[in-house]
């Protein structure tokens, strides 16, 4: 299968950087009146298409309130015409009415409703092409692999492996080449971009691009199985020279284990069966089933977003990943007490 | 048109004609009863019945599903059901209520009406329509009995592939889905055909098609839907079995085949299907707002358009399911383009029953309210199905629960508030009862407000980035309050749907005895009795315009037919053959079957056939040979004094 | 155009030549069959459409992996027998409209000759095909194998139904006012006929094109 | 039915049967034009920029045509051109044709009825798929295929 190049994001830098409102005062002001209604709505931590934080949701955003107004008011006038008829209908002993109806209904419903629609698709075609980029080359490219149910993070360039984490620099376009290892998957991170599918067989591209540093969630938006509710994901965005700090560390092999209880997780993690399925860079352990775990210490989340990333859900992870995320893929590694141990001080390591 | 609703003739002139030759009308088309004739009955009212009864339970079942999962997305990491039982109950919930509640439910409508609508006996093909009921009740317990073994679909009711393939669904899951909407396919292509053909061969004389009821068109319309949209999914279905079971390579990207393949398979489908569940029930909306408008439809040539144009440009509008798979820009906008104009052909339906109800004189009643409440839900519906037209905010909001909650108010609203318009409308022919009005009041309004709860705050969660098909969510990302909404909107929709059930199953005991035509209505089914004889209507009639029962003429021809042999055709177990467009009396009579233990057989052994095949038991197969076998039986050609073919039939083939 | 002929355009746009009724007159029957081989005709084209979707989406040459285009003597052989078998159907269909029974059987015995050397045929065909690639060679041996093999049952089908046919006219059963049966088996033989063309045109001439 | 049987047989068969024809064409012709155009320029534009098959200049090329230019001249224009045909048919046979006709008979002959009710139904189907050709061909000027 041939590779095809799908942009969609158009390279939207803001001259002048943070002293530009972000979008349309006039948007933003229905965007907080909306807010007021429905708190909860802009609970912060919400990965809302309405909060975009990049150049193609904001594209987006404003085009669903385009559509948000006009839905409106086509609603507001079936809904007056409709009470009309009922407040009418009351008024019994009126005389039947035997007019075809035809002008009625080809004014209100054809002439109107075509002269709208054309200029709505126009707008969606100006968008479209908006979201297009063109061939303006991206400042970096990653890999982005969907695998039952985690995502492989790749960075071809400089050797990086993560997983359940895509970290961009902030205010550059990076595009995204998406495959997948088993079946269909399709990432979305509804602040920053719209989503594109991970099909089996083919490669898509999807450009993101965040506005200012930050954390937004993604997570698979096509039925993926059992785990599908669990292939969540983050995009971090760093200022570009952090970024690019991040990715020369993350390039790294994994530090030599300083200590006893760590060298003795290495040990652990290199006779079991982790090392079949994982693969940990700079170690014999290389696996290809799991995530890489080279930098495992540095991650948020464990199981693609199912719980944080801490010495408590790592042994529990480990010991039995399953009553965590049933189905997954890994099974449960009922270790010895001191070998867990051993393991978990080892993987603290990796950062 | 000039219309007089004057409904005091309306009752009287076919009683008249009733008594005089309803006896003699009796020998041919006997009344039968017991357990021989319950399994035997070719009567198109009794199927309709059985179908709507049947897509009813059916529509409870995969509710049920529905609650559950409701209970279990109230609040955030969810425990209710494991994941694997959740993924069957979405994907059952899906299939089931398109396949086996929505379009059943609809036949069944179209079954019970048709033939009254055009005024003749029986649909075209009787034993073919009991074959296609047998089928369809069959398909039902083949897919709802899988839950029990643990063995219902559970891949979505789209099934994509590679996740659908064996690799990733080993059992019996897909299985039964493949096999089961096969199965089911004959009984739709079955019905579909019937329809076509009762319509086209055996409407009222002088019923040309600018008389034929919009309901009618509608059904037809679905019916040359489901000829050319059923196809796409049974090849895409046979290839999917053949994948998982024999190891061919349609879809196998590693071997050649094609993932993205079945994605344009099945919404070449799946697309029309929309329209083949909405259709009809835009077309029960169509028969009962002229009636509570008291004066004929507005703008009937233009519905008719809508009801058309619908039907075809629904079969170019299939890529907007797959905005987000990748494909050209360029490729997408045609697709775009088709989907924005097919919602002119929507508006122009609403504006046609606005334009009806304003310049007639509405008439407020349990119907009727739901159909106001199902026009305010059809605009919203609407609404959000233009900005999925539009390929960037599509991309955006595909498989988010924007989309579930746009499509329950295309379909629940658009369909389900319809099918129960329908049902208080036309209870009084169904059953001879008249339905309670509190109770009506009562169920219209829980119904109408639980639907809103559940479904308008999805909207929101949608906007909010929460994707569809997630048995759990996390408790940070601000969609708890949302969901907990739906979920209580769900539990008050639930007993809004059963006060309705309650309500109607209340009148078959209690409810007032109802007279042919409780509601002065236009069309031919009030011409006949409450709940109609097993001949329908005693004379047939001349349509002389589209309100035959509003028309003195049409009304006349009930009784000045009633001397006529060839109005009455009591001498012999047939129907009326008149003329594919203008609606010409044609020669001679079309023979109808009698009751018949051939379709159950059929079906049956067609039904056995599947299971062995589902279960991999390949000489069980070898059952089909009992199908073939009354299959010679049903159509041997027998003997008869009737001809098939008159000397005038014209055009050609005699 | 001359006059005569600009004529007859106008009188063809005279309200009366547009509002002819056409078509009219058909029987039951007959719009069942036509309906139905309308939805097998669509089921054909499906699985050709999608024949030509996996061709265009392969890479490389097609058929792949080493499959040969496939051999034209045998399939034209076969389609000239097929064909041909529609000249009796149609002689039978006409016979029993003027009540000739027995130019009815004679006609339906050649039909089912013929189509059942065209099954004969295609066994062989498949006989050495197997032993090439099978069904599972590829997408391209399922298509292929799904798309013949469908057909064939289809010719069965319709060799069965030939058959009974034939049994119900040496019964005497098919008269001058009754022989709707003939006419709807005759429309399908002739469906299943048509569409092999299309078959041999996709999955046989085509590759070599 | 009373009276046009007697006008009807002044018709010769072959004008009634291009009558039908016409009338036909009038009421479908849009639609199938429609039909084939999307099916053309999507299977084109799809199937041609995932194979990708480029001649010379490194354009994607399709029938020895450039692809925009095999789907604006053959999947558009052609098919833009029978709609508006059928378009002008069905406008005309309803202004003309029928509708005077109509007026002096209405009511009394259902087969001049009807066939009004198709060239409605035809005029709207052709006006649908004139917009959607048209619509498509705005997206094929304005975007360059394969991105």
């Amino acid at each position: 299968m041939v590779a095809r190049q799908h942009g969609r994001t158009r390279i939207q830098r803001r001259p002048g950087g943070d002293d530009e409102p972000p979008r349309p005062s006039f948007v933003r002001l229905v965007v907080t009146a909306a807010c007021a209604l429905t708190i909860a709505a802009c609970d912060s931590s919400a990965p809302s298409t309405l909060s975009p934080a990049g150049p193609a949701a904001r594209q987006i955003t404003g085009l669903w309130w385009l559509l948000f107004w006009i839905s409106a008011v086509v609603s507001v006038v079936v809904f007056v015409l409709l009470g009309r008829a009922v407040l009418r209908g009351r008024r019994a002993g009126e005389r039947v009415n035997t007019r075809s109806g035809n002008r009625f209904v080809l004014i209100m419903g054809v002439a109107l409703p075509v002269l709208v629609l054309a200029g709505v698709y126009v707008v969606g075609l100006r968008d479209m092409r908006a979201l297009q980029h063109d061939g303006e080359p991206a400042a970096y490219t990653v890999e982005v692999v969907g695998h039952k149910w985690w995502w492989e993070v790749r960075y071809p360039d400089d050797g990086a492996v993560t997983a359940n984490e895509i970290h961009i620099p902030a205010g550059e376009p990076v595009d995204l080449e998406l495959t997948t290892e088993d079946v269909n998957h399709s990432l979305w991170v509804p602040e920053l971009a719209p989503k594109v599918d991970l099909i089996a067989g083919r490669t898509n591209t999807l450009r993101l691009e965040a506005d200012e540093p930050g954390e937004y969630r993604g997570q698979c938006a096509e039925f993926c199985g059992l785990q599908h509710a669990n292939m969540a994901f983050i995009v971090v965005a760093h200022p570009p020279e952090e970024f690019r700090s991040w990715l020369a560390n993350e390039s790294e092999p994994a530090p030599e284990p300083d200590t006893q209880p760590a060298a003795e997780g290495l040990e652990v993690l290199e006779s079991s069966s982790c090392a079949t399925c994982h693969t940990v860079r700079g170690t014999e352990a290389g696996g290809t089933l799991g995530p890489d775990l080279t930098h495992l210490a540095g991650r948020r989340y464990l199981g693609a977003g199912a719980v944080p990333n801490n010495p408590g859900h790592l042994a529990g992870w480990i010991s039995d990943a399953q009553s965590i995320k049933p189905g997954n893929e890994m099974p449960p590694q009922p270790l010895p007490s001191e070998d867990l141990q051993a393991l978990l001080a080892y993987l603290e390591t990796l950062e | 048109m000039t219309v007089k609703p004057d409904t005091t003739t309306a009752a009287s002139a076919p009683r008249a004609a009733d008594d005089a030759v309803g006896e003699r009308l009796s020998e041919t088309w006997p009344e039968e009863h017991g357990l021989w004739a319950w399994f035997t009955t070719v009567d198109h009212k009794k199927i309709g019945r059985r179908y709507m009864v049947t897509a009813a339970a059916y529509f409870v079942l995969a509710g049920v599903a529905a609650l559950v999962m409701r209970t279990q997305l109230a609040g955030p990491n969810g425990d209710v059901v494991d994941p694997e039982l959740f993924d069957q109950l979405f994907s059952l919930h899906g299939t089931a209520m398109i396949f086996l509640f929505a379009t059943p439910m609809l036949f069944g409508f179209g079954n019970f009406l048709v033939p009254l609508m055009l005024g003749t006996r029986d649909m075209a093909f009787p034993r073919l329509n009991a074959f296609g009921y047998w089928v369809f009740a069959a398909a039902g317990i083949l897919m709802f009995g899988s839950l029990l073994f643990e063995a219902a679909p559970n891949a979505g009711w789209f099934a994509y592939v590679p996740l659908s393939g064996s690799d990733h669904s080993p059992g019996y899951n897909l299985d039964v889905y493949t096999l089961g909407l096969l199965f089911l396919g004959v009984s739709t292509t079955a019905g579909a055909i019937n329809f076509i053909v009762t319509a086209l061969k055996l409407r009222a004389p002088g019923m040309s098609l600018n008389r034929v009821p919009v309901f009618v068109w509608a059904i037809v319309v679905t019916s040359f839907m489901v000829i050319f949209a059923l196809p796409p999914l049974n090849v895409a279905n046979a290839m999917l079995f053949l994948d998982r079971r024999f190891g061919t390579n349609f879809f196998d990207t590693a071997e050649g085949g094609d993932a993205v393949l079945w994605q344009h398979l099945f919404w070449l489908f799946g697309h029309p299907d929309v329209y083949i569940i909405v259709l009809p029930a835009l077309g029960i909306v169509s028969a009962i707002v002229p009636t509570f408008s008291r004066r004929a439809i507005a703008a009937y040539p233009l519905i008719v358009l809508a009801t058309v144009a619908t039907g075809i440009i629904s079969f170019g509008v299939w890529v907007h399911h797959m905005f987000a798979v990748g494909l050209p820009d360029l490729s997408l906008t045609f697709f775009s383009a088709a989907s924005l104009i097919i919602t002119v052909p929507a508006g122009i339906q609403v504006f046609c029953w606005l334009g009806t109800m304003l310049m007639g004189r509405l008439v407020l009643n349990v119907a009727m309210l739901w159909v106001l409440g199902f026009i305010v839900l059809f605009v919203l519906g609407g609404v959000t199905g233009v900005m999925f037209a539009i390929v960037p905010f599509d991309q955006q909001t595909t498989d988010s629960y924007f989309v579930v909650a746009h499509f329950h108010y295309v379909l629940f609203g658009g369909a389900v508030f319809p099918i129960i318009a329908g049902l208080f409308y036309w209870w009084p022919k169904f059953t001879g009862r008249m339905t309670s009005r509190r109770g009506g009041l009562w169920s219209f309004w829980l119904t109408f407000a639980g639907f809103n709860l559940a479904f308008f705050p999805m909207h929101i969660s949608g906007l909010l980035g929460m994707p569809r098909r997630i048995y759990v969510y996390p408790g940070d990302t601000g969609w708890t309050v949302w969901n907990l909404l739906s979920t209580l909107g769900a539990y008050l929709l639930t007993v809004g749907l059963l006060v309705t059930l309650g309500t109607l199953v209340h009148s078959l005991r209690r409810g007032e005895r109802a007279t042919d035509d409780p509601w002065g209505g236009e069309t031919l089914e009030w011409a006949a009795t409450s709940p109609p004889k097993v001949y329908n209507l005693p004379v047939i009639p001349t349509a002389h315009s589209l309100t035959p029962m509003w028309d003195e003429r049409s009304l006349a021809s009930f009784t000045d037919g009633i001397a006529d042999d060839e109005r009455v055709l009591a001498h012999q177990h047939a129907v009326l053959r008149t003329s594919e467009l203008d609606g010409r009396l044609e020669h001679p009579p079309l023979e109808m079957p009698e009751d018949s233990p051939l379709p159950l057989v059929v079906a049956a052994s067609l039904f056995a056939g599947t299971l062995a095949l589902l279960l991999g038991w390949y000489e069980g197969t070898l059952v089909l040979l009992v199908a073939v076998a009354a299959l010679c039986w049903w159509l041997w050609p027998h003997r008869s004094p009737i001809p098939e073919d008159g000397a005038d039939g014209g055009g050609g083939q005699t | 155009m001359n006059a005569v002929d600009m004529r007859s355009v106008s009188r063809a746009t005279e309200p009366e030549a547009l509002a002819t009724e056409r078509p009219r007159g058909r029987t039951p029957a007959w719009w069942g069959m036509v309906l139905l081989i309308t939805t097998e005709v669509v089921l054909f084209a499906v699985l050709l459409a999608s024949y030509f979707f996996v061709q265009f989406t392969t890479e490389g040459p097609w058929p792949p992996g080493g499959i040969r285009t496939p051999e034209l003597r045998l399939p034209l052989i076969m389609t000239v027998l097929l064909l041909s078998s529609s000249a009796p159907m149609a002689w039978a269909d006409r016979a029993i409209r003027r009540g000739y029974q027995g130019q009815l059987a004679a006609g339906l015995a050649l039909a089912l000759l013929l189509g059942a050397a065209f099954l004969t045929l295609q066994g062989i065909e498949y006989d050495t095909k197997l032993a090439e690639f099978t069904w599972t060679s590829y997408a391209y041996g399922s298509l292929f194998y799904a798309i013949t093999g469908f057909h064939g049952f289809h010719v069965a089908a319709g060799l069965f139904m030939i058959g009974f046919t034939l049994v119900g006219t040496l019964r005497g059963r098919y008269t001058y006012e009754r022989h709707e049966r003939v006419r709807q088996v005759a429309f399908y033989w002739h469906a299943i006929d048509g569409l092999w063309i299309l078959i041999l045109s996709s999955l046989y001439l085509s590759p070599h094109v | 039915m009373p009276a046009p049987r007697s006008s009807q047989r002044r018709l010769p068969a072959g004008a009634r049967r291009l009558g039908a024809g016409l009338m036909w064409f009038a009421v479908l012709g849009g639609i199938t034009a429609w039909a084939i155009h999307l099916v053309l320029a999507w299977g084109t534009v799809e199937l041609a920029c995932t194979r990708a098959e480029t001649g010379p200049g490194g354009e994607v090329t399709v029938l020895g045509m450039s692809l925009r230019g095999f789907v604006a001249a053959v999947a558009t224009a052609i098919p833009l051109a029978v709609a508006i045909a059928s378009l002008i048919a069905s406008w005309r046979f309803r202004s003309r044709q029928l509708a005077g006709e109509h007026r002096e008979t209405a009511g009394d002959e259902p087969r001049l009825d009807r066939a009004v009710l198709m060239v409605q139904l035809g005029l709207g189907l052709n006006v649908f798929s004139v917009l959607m050709i048209a619509f498509g061909g705005l997206a094929v000027l304005w975007f360059s295929p394969c991105t």
